[in-house]
């Protein structure tokens, strides 16, 4: 196994997984869940970030994605109620 | 054998083990009991473990530059879990 | 064709990327709650971004590409030049990408404000019943002049 | 002699990393096998410990030897130290307050019980 293999296998990896958490974020009806979801889909994108030679942007990206949005959404659902509305 | 093939032939073998490890993780968030806390304690341990991946990848692709975004990883998780604990305290953020 | 690894991989991400794509703007589009409409927002965000920066990457002959910060410059390193410039991947689609993420940012903090005074308003945050309640605030309106 | 200092710092690190392999998928099939969230957190201890701050230091091991990475080796061995000391900080830290939120709030059911 040469390392541009391993590179791409990598990339391949991080982009499959994130397309679940990215469904389980678009369909589960507990917004603070969601937001955890989508912590974990910022986390295998800096992972991609990484793997694709920005690190730079991994830098900014961890930051904003896995920092501040995750607090943003908390403080909104603490006023605005955590739970979806079903069957409207 | 010389030193750098060496290292990197057992770093090559070294990372399908720890891509299998995070497919383990994920596959562990999409499972029942699917409450708040388990997710919290499955994406810190993913977090974690991908920074000690990171910094294992910089030395297998021979980028020393990219050190610090192990760093920034742990610290913003970090703050993570303290926001959730926090709403869950339903305590004011602070 | 499709079994060279390369072009398999390639497919991979494009098809997981624009799978990413299509399921976050099911989410801002058909779901009701608005903060699921910003949560798939910040993801349609970052999948683009994802794009950008997916431009600029290639795979170069001579082993792994480099991320493009050159380190070790000296007087007679022509060679040394030569060889970072053909293995590094493309500065620029990082450098937009990097201001589209701090404008991300602010975006999405100017829409979380609208949504706690549309929550302070109207008493929810469902998009069917907010436009109900404006119904009846625009029939109110109107009968009172 | 530096050959062999290098040999020893590789191989020390490479046995590290081994470890912290081993502990990372033993956490992760514990994640599944493990039936409550006060015995998971075990799991996220031997995950976060055995499988990031050990493999960490590990890798200092053998950045520091490795020699054909240059000057930035320096670099690379720091920056795995300062990475491990944070992580041994603050996955405590962080797992204690969500333990502590759980607990008090009685968020999941507490089993095994402490007979309180």
């Amino acid at each position: 196994m040469d390392a541009a293999t391993l590179c791409l296998a990598m990339i391949g990896f991080a982009s499959l997984l994130s397309v679940f958490a990215t469904i389980m974020a678009v369909l589960d009806r507990d917004l603070l869940r969601a937001a955890l979801f989508s912590a974990l889909q910022s986390t295998l994108y800096a992972f991609l970030f990484y793997v694709l030679m920005a690190p730079d942007i991994v830098l900014v990206y961890v930051a904003v994605a896995v920092g501040i949005y995750p607090l943003l959404i908390v403080l909104l659902i603490k006023k605005v109620g955590r739970f979806e509305e079903v069957g409207r | 054998m010389d030193l750098e093939s060496w290292v990197t032939t057992f770093l090559s073998y070294a990372i399908p083990l720890y891509l299998l490890a995070f497919a383990i993780y994920v596959a562990r968030m999409f499972r029942e009991p699917r409450r708040v806390p388990d997710l919290v304690l499955v994406v810190d341990a993913l977090s974690y473990d991908l920074a000690a991946f990171l910094v294992i990848l910089s030395i297998l692709l021979r980028t020393p530059i990219t050190i610090p975004c192990a760093i920034a990883l742990v610290l913003w998780i970090y703050a993570l879990d303290i926001y959730v604990a926090k709403y869950l305290e339903s305590k004011e953020l602070g | 064709m499709v079994g060279d690894p390369k072009t398999l991989v390639a497919l991979i991400v494009l098809f997981s990327l624009y799978a990413n794509l299509g399921a976050s703007m099911y989410g801002v589009i058909a779901r009701k709650n608005l903060v699921k409409k910003l949560i798939c927002l910040t993801m349609l965000g970052d999948t683009v971004n994802v794009f950008a920066i997916l431009v600029g990457y290639r795979l170069s002959r001579g082993g792994t590409p480099v991320p493009p910060v050159f380190t070790e410059w000296s007087k007679a390193s022509e060679k040394l030049l030569a060889n970072f410039v053909s293995r590094s991947v493309d500065p620029l689609p990082q450098a937009l990408v990097l201001t589209a993420i701090v404008i991300n940012l602010a975006v999405t903090i100017f829409l979380a404000t609208l949504i706690l005074y549309t929550h302070r308003h109207f008493g929810t945050v469902e998009m069917d019943r907010v436009s109900e309640m404006k119904k009846g605030e625009l029939v109110d309106e109107v009968e009172v002049s | 002699m530096a050959t062999m200092l290098s040999w020893i710092l590789v191989v020390l690190g490479q046995v590290l990393v081994a470890i912290g392999i081993a502990c990372d998928l033993i956490a992760a099939i514990l994640m599944h096998r493990l039936r409550s969230f006060y015995l998971r957190i075990h799991a996220l201890t031997v995950g976060s410990i055995g499988g990031a701050v050990v493999p960490l230091i590990g890798a200092a091991l053998i950045a520091a030897g490795s020699d054909f990475l240059g000057t930035y080796r320096w670099y690379v061995a720091g920056g795995a130290v300062v990475t491990a000391a944070i992580t041994f900080i603050m996955a405590g830290a962080g797992t204690h307050a969500i333990a502590r939120a759980v607990l008090r709030t009685r968020a999941v059911e507490e089993e095994p019980s402490s007979g309180a």
